[in-house]
């Protein structure tokens, strides 16, 4: 599903993020990728998604040259992978249900399918009465469920994940591990980034391991 | 499908509309107010060119001639300027009627004429010129001509009137040029600015947007209809205030206007083809401005 | 320690300055536009109004004598007419001037006159009339009162000219104040918007500074003086651009100019007192806009 | 130095995010604020600062009434407190030095003390080699620090942070934490709102617990 030949990337000024990462995560497989603050955890999903283009190497996701992609084709990519942003990069303005109604309306899903999807994953976060507020009213922890909801709202056949329990107390945090893993089973290949390590010793999952840069272990 | 999807389209950019909020009035506010001026110096201009357009017909060239002109030099000097281009009509005075005519204007000094033997007025031909051809020039060349003519006495034209009225249409022109210029250039700058002020201000939602599957036209036509509606709805409500001030003004100076205009079919109001095209470049300028701010901003 | 403080507040002005970047060139440019609009405006109705009320005193009020007047009543008369507020001078034409004149008048005809035996024409009083008096109201009533006058035979006047001048100064003024009071309007209206985007663009920046404890007066003196200074550089580049523009067009109007405003010392730019009333107003206006905004948005 | 009595707040829509809050945090204390997200510990921290108004009740910070405070004394008391914010509140466009130096421009202090403060402080949070990045470009961790490090530069009284270490890794949430007890050491008064427990149970301080609004526990 995803995979990594030799993909390095650096920042300008000389900002080595990432440096000969080979990877390979599995159709149907829930992957979390470990490390320390600043370790490249972050870029390596942005290059899934084609945020940003590698310095070096070969990116393939679903059998496509991501690196290579053409920009006609590069909605295709991204309406096939929904992202749970470390900064949430939720609207302020907007309410909850009308920041995940974005999504459903540029994937073109009709209006009644869309609001009984909407309705059904404010339910799975618990924020189905929250539906009508809009983010900045919200606690962190809420906003963070919000930005959960929004990546599923596609039906992704691949989610990444970062950090997405940063703002979560314990029990939320396993309830929302709980909910990616049914999702995990019901087909999508996930990605999550986090250096809670006992949410991944708990998960017991196939786990990268980032350090600087470098793939410095993985525990399958 | 299409239909649907361009359904979609329409309703998005009244969304975005909708949403702008204050914004949206302060863009199609500016827009109208470019609008605005450039209309009332264009309605300025037409009225007064024609004002002056009209002033200017009355201003004659006056050809004397000899008291000692046969029948047939008359008529071939009547045949020249019939076929004269710049001459639009020609009326034949009679010394009876030229004497006449002199003891109308002096009116209330009659007893000057009192001890007249013969009649020393002479026959003329008084010609109106066409417009195009009121300058100090084609006249001077005219007149120079008609002297060489047997039968001709004298050709006298108002000079300096002629060359006033000539040079004020050509003031008029050049400013209406510049002023034109100006604020089409301001028009484009305003509007350019507002939409990118919008696409500004809709950054996040537009990254949004793209970081979810958007495609390119998904994102960027709704922003330019929505340029394109402001221009045209900043034109239309700049036809209406001018309008409004049009009428206003007319009413403020009563009979004031009937007295300049007088006899003209003056105080006319923009044509419905200039209307149309005030707004269709007032639609134009928001669209072209939107797609401007929109590549521009828009790049990665 | 408070020079301490306003040399940071200047700083910071520049700084915030600097960093508009784009937005506060939009912004200079958008008041720049407005007021070289304006300035167009006040230009022209400050020509034209001169060359008008040049032309209008050419206008004059003739006031004829009976040939029967005495010496004594013809003092009357001319005290009387020196004594009248409207009046600016008065030049005296006897009958044997008014012949000579009229003999100039009727060049080519003057056999005309030959078989006179007396002079005909009336002696006369000239008047010239001061502009603000040159309404057909005010006149009609000085010609009504001075032909009740002993030795006045008639008092005559353009009646048509004046009436005409009258009323076209009154539509200029009009459309003056008009203009002029919509292009205000719109000055304030773009000066409020740009810095109403400028504080919403630095919204953040100031609720952070809000958060970490700056006083009111710290986050708004900045702002407003960026206002005043915006204001003021607008204003003053439109003065630049109306006096190329203004440069210009005489250069492209050459002679021509000079033939319409000849003997006026016309074609005069705006004086120092309208120049730095301007700019002036452009800071003032700035500022306002500012205030307006930022007492707006940051109310809270 | 903070005390309040039966405070309570309601947001609009009737959402009850503290109710009847009676505490008293003294001078010099190091106090742990926990509870699940949306439990009200944010809303807590913005009344001390007075970034809210309660809708009942009374608080003192430092000897003021924070209720009764008149505008102009408002400025004062936010020079004397420390924030760090759950969502940091960088400037995304000025670089990290920029964000610390504004903080220091208001404050009024000269810039050669400025510089030199600023300095330590990003090597202390170990991001002096990124000083003059944009925050947009630095990785979660990184932002986080930066917001720490700008809490800081003021040499506050009083400091609150929220949740200051969710997207920090064990070691450095660690030594966040200890930068924080330092500081508290020098005199500060420390509030640290987490849902992290492992921490709490770490350092061992007093701690506060939130349930639904309400005051459920507190261990000295
Ligand atoms: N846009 C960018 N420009 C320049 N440098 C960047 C950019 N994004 C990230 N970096 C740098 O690349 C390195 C890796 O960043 P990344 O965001 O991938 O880390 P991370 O593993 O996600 O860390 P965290 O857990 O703190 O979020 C960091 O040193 C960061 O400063
Ligand atoms: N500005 C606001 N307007 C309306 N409701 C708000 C506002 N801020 C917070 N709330 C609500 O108040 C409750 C408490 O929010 P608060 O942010 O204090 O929680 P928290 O304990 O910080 O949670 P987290 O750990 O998720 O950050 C939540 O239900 C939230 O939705
Ligand atoms: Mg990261
Ligand atoms: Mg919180």
């Amino acid at each position: 599903m995803i995979q990594m030949f030799h993909v390095s990337k650096t920042y300008p000024k000389d900002v080595v993020a990432l440096s000969d990462i080979t990877l390979h995560i599995q159709k149907g497989e829930f992957v979390f990728l470990c490390g320390p603050s600043g370790a490249g955890k972050t870029t390596l999903l942005r290059l899934i998604f084609r945020d940003e283009l590698p310095t070096d190497g070969q990116i393939l996701v679903n059998g496509r040259n991501v690196v290579r992609l053409r920009e006609s084709k590069l909605p295709a990519l991204r309406r096939s992978i929904g992202v749970i942003f470390q900064d949430f990069k939720l609207l302020m303005d907007r309410t909850v249900y009308d920041n995940l109604h974005l999504v459903t309306r540029v994937l073109g899903i009709p209006e009644t399918i869309s609001r009984r999807k909407i309705g059904r994953l404010l339910k799975e976060v618990g924020l189905l009465q929250k539906a009508d507020q809009i983010p900045y009213s919200l606690s962190g922890g809420e906003q963070q469920r919000v930005a959960i909801a929004r990546a599923l709202v596609s039906d992704p056949a691949i989610l990444l994940a970062d950090e997405p329990t940063g703002n979560l107390d314990p029990d939320l945090a396993l309830d929302v591990m709980r909910l990616l893993a049914e999702v995990n089973i019901r087909g999508t290949t996930v990605v999550v980034a986090t250096h809670n390590p006992k949410l991944v010793a708990e998960m017991g999952h196939h786990t990268l391991i980032l350090k600087q840069g470098r793939l410095v272990e993985e525990i399958p | 499908m299409l239909w649907e999807r361009f359904r979609h389209l329409l309703g998005e950019t009244f969304l975005n509309f909708r949403r702008g909020g204050w914004g949206v009035i302060a863009s199609i506010g500016a827009i109208a107010i470019a609008f605005l001026v450039t209309g009332i110096f264009l309605l300025l201009t037409l009225n007064l060119s024609t004002v002056v357009a009209r002033w200017a017909e009355d201003f004659q060239v006056v050809v004397f001639l000899d008291d000692t002109i046969t029948k047939k030099q008359r008529t071939l000097v009547q045949k020249r300027l019939d076929g004269e281009m710049a001459v639009r009509d020609v009326t034949y005075l009679s010394k009876k009627e030229a004497l006449a005519d002199f003891r109308r204007k002096i009116r209330g000094q009659e007893s000057l004429l009192e001890g007249l033997k013969t009649n020393p007025l002479p026959a003329s031909f008084q010609l109106r010129i066409r417009e195009q051809y009121q300058t100090a020039d084609v006249l001077g060349h005219l007149a120079a001509s008609l002297k060489r003519m047997e039968g001709i006495e004298d050709v006298l034209y108002g000079q300096e009137w002629v060359e006033r009225l000539t040079s004020l249409i050509e003031v008029m022109k050049i400013l209406g040029i510049v002023i034109g210029g100006v604020l089409g250039v301001a028009s484009l700058f305003i509007v350019a600015n507002t939409i990118r002020m919008a696409v500004y201000a809709r950054a996040q939602e537009i990254e949004i947007m793209r970081l979810v599957g958007a495609t390119r036209a998904y994102i960027q036509i709704p922003l330019i209809l929505e340029g394109t509606l402001q221009g045209g709805l900043g034109a239309a409500l700049a036809l209406g205030l001018l309008y409004a001030l049009f009428r206003g003004t007319l009413w403020q100076l009563g009979t004031t206007a009937s007295m300049i205009f007088a006899g003209t079919e003056l105080t006319q109001f923009l044509e419905a083809e200039y209307r149309m095209a005030m707004v269709g470049l007032g639609a134009l300028l928001g669209g072209v401005g939107s797609l401007v701010a929109v590549r521009r901003f828009l790049k990665v």
